[in-house]
């Protein structure tokens, strides 16, 4: 194997100086051992000179009787960085929470280092493993080594794409539902949807096991499923004197910042006006040791969260305002069923079911899709008058009956 | 009465207010030091010079006859030296220096029907419009509604005392003279039926004017009988009447469906929280007069639930805010329909885009 | 002169009865003197029957010269109620502040019991004297004699309409600049784009003293003028205390209360941190005896707000956050005349000023209207990454220029 | 190798996470009491059993090669019974059960290059994209762009304690794959030129759907040389690259225009207040590669407004909204422009809608 680095790639050897890892080193390790990386370190030198990037659009490459999973690249050299003429990505579903063992992790290196570049992003935005850049005829192999080993290929495309989660109940005290489980449960549910495009656009599922949402879930899914509770929260009041007494301001770092202002410390006592307390996590968040969320746990479902294009970014926003998630999930898997037969109906091409329901309405929407609107789906009632009633009486009808 | 001759006198402005000032004022202008409610519709307003400038301010229908003008014209001359003044709420004010005047002045206005409050922490008079009294584009009445409201919530202006301000107002139409849309309660007239295309249109609006006034696009070109006319396309209808008030042969009124609606939470002070619209609490009553029981009845709840939960200073958006919506709903034992829901330009940015909820209760 | 009321208005009698003083006493009253109020009066009382106005559109009337300052009505049931068959409303410029003589309040009366229905309001939504219903060929003597005792019309159309103010300076200790001479003075210099119809559509001017803005301006004025200060609240600690004394709370109610949190009160000594207070008034509202509004007063200048027809409501957003506002008033004038100039060039018929800034962008906008942009007039910068670069880099440019 | 005769083995799913969960985590999963953070990177967690889980978190470049993963799993054989997981921020975390162990594994992540830290109220990884290592629609690198602001950013990391958590979010283009609209600090990579028509563009794109792609109707369809293609009205343009999605004959990459924005205050958890966009700080920095000076101190200096100014649990958003936009670009010496104001689909409901401003100072 050719060596890389030295004087070929002078600005991209300026960053493996300091102190965060390099992923110029990442590239240079796999160019020991495969050319791909060699060419790709060659080409990335490139574009930080010419400050451009040298990618074509793959059209549509992928394994047999998948439509999504690859994403398809060419350079636009290829004479010149012949290695990587073809260098598509390869998504591959994660298990849930991002958990390994050392020998599935050589397992993967392994695939990777006898069919592709020896690169790879762990993980992707969306919570893939992404292994990064191959050609068209190493797909299959690839993808049969794979399955072999009891992976799969995530989404790319108009399909669902792979569900992820927080590390939930694995390692966290606040975890109000089984986030792990219920990631894998539709994951493997939603097969179909996940590798043979059919939507209207990508569907995104994130579960976060509370209101903390450190999957960001609220911000990058179209369904965002928070855990959260509908009880009390566990006090233990030793140790909020505890807290106190190791030098958290209880009144101004934890009182004066609950969002409605429903906690009261007296200097010895917290107490909780817990009908009004929107589950925010702060106060819980502050002391650990001394509280926790209410035992009733559940989540909330918020629909519809997206990047800017084209018209602004989305956050999801509150569906059903709390259910309880447990095995089989039914009620929630009939519900995204419902929710996904009135998109792929109404919803136009490149559509995210955020945008959807800005068009028609989210009232409509929730006809549509057989939910009763609550208060709690709305920041606030509508401040304009614009109202479309669909029905109007007649002269001659029976005044009086509702409308009809 | 003027001679021909005379040269006609145009654009001469508004007389100085400085001809109508009290003198006390004249004499204070611009250096006041504090004010105090001495008593429901009565302050004082004290000046640095340590002169005491008394105000009581009553009640008025807006809605005056020259008798009434005329009435108040001499308890002025009794009392005030002459001098009183209107309040951007359309009450009167009456400007005293003397408070011994401050009981007769307020008996007279009794035996005239006229009660004094509505300073402070009170309710004060509803900003409204004119109704069947005088436009084309009414679909409530405007004296009466107001009237029906405030004989049943005059204690408020009159007597108790409240958390904070609380500003009604109606509009008897979309075009919102009334400015109800800042207001912690509004009253808004609404029609429900689309406007009917009258005979002879094309006679009176040009067409092209007509279908660009409609911001759903609800309005097309057509011809009828041979005669150029437009078509409505009655399920892109949400009422604005923005059509009517371009062309008049497109009438909106119907008195099967015209109706009010409520609306809450909205506020125009900088005070504590910034200015903010009104939401919609109730999306139809019916017309009911001459007392409009429903109407009476819905914003006598609202303010008694605000009344009864809000802490000291606290309008009633910030009440709102502070409980949350489904807690108003809840308290009010208003339900919760599909038309609270926002459909038009901005309707996402007031989604629930976060998972602070209040659960169980 | 016919009596009315009786048994012929048996709905409207209704509403004689209860405390709150009635209109239809009102209208009886003007029905005594004058015959148009008696049929107003049973016009009305068909209407509570019907449930439905009978007024029509009046087209352009009014007065010589004047475009503007009449509203005509016609009913359209003239037949039956001739007196009013025309019923035109006067539209007439209040005094700045809406302050009166005995005299002045007769001479108007005398005026409207001769040439009118005997009816008003004091005052229209607006400000203005409006005297309710007239005949067509009553108009100019109406006018003749309004004008001979110094008394002229108001707005209406695509006109200027009367500016309005609060109290003000005349019985408020809180008046950070002077707003009736301010609105007196408006009211004259303008009196041709009042009175003479020019505009893309109405324009309103209020002039609130304070940020309590008592005339509603923020919501109601396409330029807000709202009273403010830049330097430090005045504090009297004295009165302080005798307020806590007397019972405030001053923690709870004021402290906690303030927008920016920027107070602090230790039971002795109230202390702000006036650099983070936003002028809300709140503690100077809660206590008029111990706090006053700085000395160093002003005004903020905002712009666009209106009723929702048909884009939806809008509240004025800043123009100018801070302005010393002395007679002659030549920099406000001169800002209000570029407004015009590029909103009379701009704006499209029947569009507010407000709408045109959404529509052409408030960027724009000010660089139309040679302001400076400052991050004083927004919430917060833009969420979205759509910015329109007017010009771009082509190969060959001077890389060094900037934005050329 | 596989054989011929197999079946094809498809629509398996992920495997079970379960197959790759430490014992304790198994044995105490969803019954963990609190967790306390023990020194930059380490933290524990206790179970109700009282078993004591240890995370060690390493920062990770994401973009990894099969060596050096394959050194992460030596280490987990080393100390953490072969069990090892990543976080939804690309850093790995090694779950230990022997405390002594920590210190050991750190000095071999050290030797290796990978700083432990990340926990608590630490700036953590920067999420970010592909770049010019991956992607056609870029308009900078992603990952150089990284490793120079983690470079500079290192000790907030590794060691210093700040005010409340800081998230650093980096996209390569509009599409936003690092999802940095909802970040504290957002680095956006930005076209500044329209795009540029390709010949035969015809011959890949559907010409309507190109015309439609366009959300400002900058895009016509045109006719060149006998050949149907589009033709673009530049003054419309604003970059969104969303034709370039839909037809790659409109390249928009281009090295003379292309570069950064930076974008500050966005939010995803619900703590305190609630999720929120990230809103424009500077419009645009050069792309300066491979350090990207510009940028690494245009976050430097905003990270240190905030991490000086702002109070316990206050992240970015609510800092700015405490001192105000104004105070903002003075402490960061950010000139405000033009381009800062929102002129897009729902602009003017970022203006300033009320009177409460800081004046003076
Ligand atoms: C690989 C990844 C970035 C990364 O480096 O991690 C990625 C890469 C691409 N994304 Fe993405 N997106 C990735 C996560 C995201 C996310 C974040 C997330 O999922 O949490 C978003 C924002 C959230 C969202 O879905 O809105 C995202 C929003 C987009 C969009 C804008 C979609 C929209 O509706 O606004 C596009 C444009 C499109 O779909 O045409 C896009 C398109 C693309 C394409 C396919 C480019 C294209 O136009 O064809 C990129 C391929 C890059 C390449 O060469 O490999 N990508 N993309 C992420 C997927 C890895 C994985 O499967 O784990
Ligand atoms: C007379 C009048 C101005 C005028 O030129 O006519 C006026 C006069 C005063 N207002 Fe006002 N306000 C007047 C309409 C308003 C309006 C406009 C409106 O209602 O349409 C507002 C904005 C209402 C809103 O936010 O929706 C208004 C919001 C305030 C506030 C802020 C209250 C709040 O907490 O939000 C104060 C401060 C206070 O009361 O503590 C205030 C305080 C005052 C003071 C105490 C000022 C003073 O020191 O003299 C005056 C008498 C007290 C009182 O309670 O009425 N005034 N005040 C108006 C009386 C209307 C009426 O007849 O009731
Ligand atoms: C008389 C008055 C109501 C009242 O009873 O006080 C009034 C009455 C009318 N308004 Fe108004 N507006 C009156 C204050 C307002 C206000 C409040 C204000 O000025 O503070 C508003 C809301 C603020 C605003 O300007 O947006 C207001 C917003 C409208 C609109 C909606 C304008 C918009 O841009 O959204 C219309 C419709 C139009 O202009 O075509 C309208 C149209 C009308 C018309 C001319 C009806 C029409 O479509 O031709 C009404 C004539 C009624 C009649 O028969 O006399 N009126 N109108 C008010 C003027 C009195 C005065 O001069 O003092
Ligand atoms: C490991 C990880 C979840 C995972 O499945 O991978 C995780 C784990 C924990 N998070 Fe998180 N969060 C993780 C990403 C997030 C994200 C998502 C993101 O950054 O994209 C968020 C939302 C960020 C945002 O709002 O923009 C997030 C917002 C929080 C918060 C709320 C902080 C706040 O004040 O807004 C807490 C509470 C706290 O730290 O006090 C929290 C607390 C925690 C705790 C303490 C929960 C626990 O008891 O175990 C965990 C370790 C502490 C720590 O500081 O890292 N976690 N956390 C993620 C670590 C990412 C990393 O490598 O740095
Ligand atoms: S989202 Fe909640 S449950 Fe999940 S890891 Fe974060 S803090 Fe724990
Ligand atoms: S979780 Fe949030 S809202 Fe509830 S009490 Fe704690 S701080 Fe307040
Ligand atoms: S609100 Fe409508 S109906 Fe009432 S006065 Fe104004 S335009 Fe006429
Ligand atoms: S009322 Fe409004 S929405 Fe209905 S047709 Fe007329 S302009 Fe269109
Ligand atoms: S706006 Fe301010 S100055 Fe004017 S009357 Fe109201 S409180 Fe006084
Ligand atoms: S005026 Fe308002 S912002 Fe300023 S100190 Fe008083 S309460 Fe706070
Ligand atoms: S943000 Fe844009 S350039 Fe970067 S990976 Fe995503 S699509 Fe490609
Ligand atoms: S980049 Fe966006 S705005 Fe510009 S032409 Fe393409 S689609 Fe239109």
């Amino acid at each position: 194997m050719a060596k890389s680095g030295g004087n070929g790639t002078p600005m991209l050897d300026e960053l493996e100086k300091g102190p965060w890892p390099s992923f110029v080193t990442q590239i240079k390790e796999a160019a020991e051992i495969k050319e791909q990386a060699q060419d790709l370190l060659k080409l990335l030198e490139r574009s930080y000179h010419e400050k451009i990037g040298h990618w074509k659009h793959g059209g549509i490459v992928g394994v047999l009787g998948y439509g999504g999973g690859v994403i398809g690249r060419y350079n636009d050299l290829q004479s010149e960085y012949p290695s990587i003429a073809h260098f598509h990505t390869l998504r591959v579903n994660m298990p849930s929470g991002w958990f390994y063992t050392s020998e599935a992790l050589r397992t993967i290196c392994d695939i990777w280092e006898r069919h592709g570049s020896g690169l790879t992003n762990m993980h992707g935005s969306t919570g893939d493993i992404i292994l990064l850049g191959t050609s068209t005829d190493e797909l299959e192999p690839t993808f049969k080594e794979l399955t072999d080993n009891d992976f799969d290929l995530g989404g790319s495309g108009s399909d669902l794409r792979t569900p992820s989660c927080c590390v939930g109940p694995a390692r966290c005290e606040w975890a109000c539902y089984d986030t792990l489980h219920i990631t894998n449960d539709l994951t493997h549910h939603f097969q179909d949807e996940l590798h043979r495009p059919a939507f209207p656009y990508k569907f995104k599922i994130k579960c976060a096991g509370c209101p903390n949402d450190c999957v960001a879930s609220i911000a990058r899914a179209d369904m965002s499923i928070i855990g959260t509770w509908r009880d009390d929260i566990q006090i233990d009041q030793k140790e909020v004197t505890a807290a106190a007494k190791a030098g958290l301001d209880i009144q101004k770092d934890v009182c004066a910042r609950c969002p409605t202002q429903c906690m009261d410390w007296d200097g010895k006592q917290l107490s909780i006006d817990n009908a009004n307390c929107v589950k925010c996590m702060h106060c819980i968040n502050a002391m650990p040791r001394a509280l926790q969320p209410g035992k009733d746990r559940g989540a909330t479902i918020l629909l519809g969260a997206k990047a800017p294009i084209v018209e602004g970014a989305l956050l999801s926003s509150v569906l059903v305002p709390f259910i309880k998630l447990e095995p089989p999930y039914d009620e929630l898997k009939d519900l995204i069923e419902r929710i996904w037969e009135f998109w792929g109906e109404h919803g136009k091409n490149r559509e995210r079911v955020g945008e959807l329901i800005q068009r028609v309405g989210l009232g409509n929407f929730l006809e549509a899709i057989e939910i009763e609107p609550v208060p709690q789906m709305i920041a606030h009632p509508r401040e304009n008058p614009y109202v479309f009633y669909d029905e109007y009486f007649e002269e001659g009808d029976d005044e009086s009956e509702d409308d009809q | 009465m003027a001679t021909a001759t005379e040269p006609r006198r145009t654009d001469i402005g508004p007389p100085s207010y400085e001809r109508f000032l009290p003198p006390i004022i004249k004499k204070n202008y611009g250096k006041w030091k504090y004010h105090e409610i001495l008593r429901p519709g009565v302050m004082v307003h004290v000046a640095a010079s340590g002169d005491r400038l008394f105000t009581v301010r009553a009640a008025s229908p807006r809605l005056l006859s020259i008798t009434r003008i005329r009435k108040y014209a001499d308890f002025a001359d009794k009392y005030c030296g002459g001098h009183l003044r209107f309040t951007s709420r359309n009450n009167v004010e009456f400007l005293l220096t003397e408070e011994a005047n401050i009981e007769p002045l307020i008996k007279d206005l009794a035996a005239l029907g006229h009660a004094v409050g509505g300073i402070g922490n009170a309710i004060s008079n509803i900003v409204h419009t004119q109704g069947w009294v005088h436009c084309h584009s009414a679909a409530t009445d405007a004296s009466g509604v107001v009237k029906a409201v405030m004989d049943d919530l005059h204690p408020y202006f009159a007597e108790r005392t409240l958390p904070g301000k609380l500003r009604i107002a109606l509009a008897c139409c979309l075009n919102m003279c009334g400015a109800v849309h800042c207001s912690d309660i509004a009253i808004l007239g609404i029609h429900r039926r689309p406007p009917r295309v009258q005979g002879g249109l094309n006679k009176i609006c040009e067409i092209p004017n007509v279908v660009a006034s409609c911001p759903t696009a609800a309005i097309r070109p057509a011809n009828v009988d041979g005669q150029p006319t437009v078509e409505i396309d009655e399920d892109n209808c949400m009422f604005c009447a923005n059509c009517f008030s371009v062309c008049p042969a497109l009438p909106m009124a119907d008195p099967l469906n015209d109706g009010l609606s409520i609306w809450v939470g909205g506020k125009v002070s900088n005070a504590r929280t910034e200015p903010t619209f009104s939401k919609l609490a109730i999306p139809f009553l019916p017309n009911n007069p001459p007392r409009w029981p429903e109407v009476v009845q819905a914003v006598r709840t609202i303010v008694d639930v605000w009344a009864n939960g809000a802490r000291r200073f606290e309008r009633m958006g910030e009440f709102i805010a502070r409980i949350g919506w489904p807690r108003f709903f809840e308290l009010t034992g208003i339900e919760f329909t599909k038309e609270h829901i926002d459909d038009y330009r901005h309707a996402g940015l007031t989604y629930k885009r976060s998972a602070q909820i209040r659960h169980g209760r």
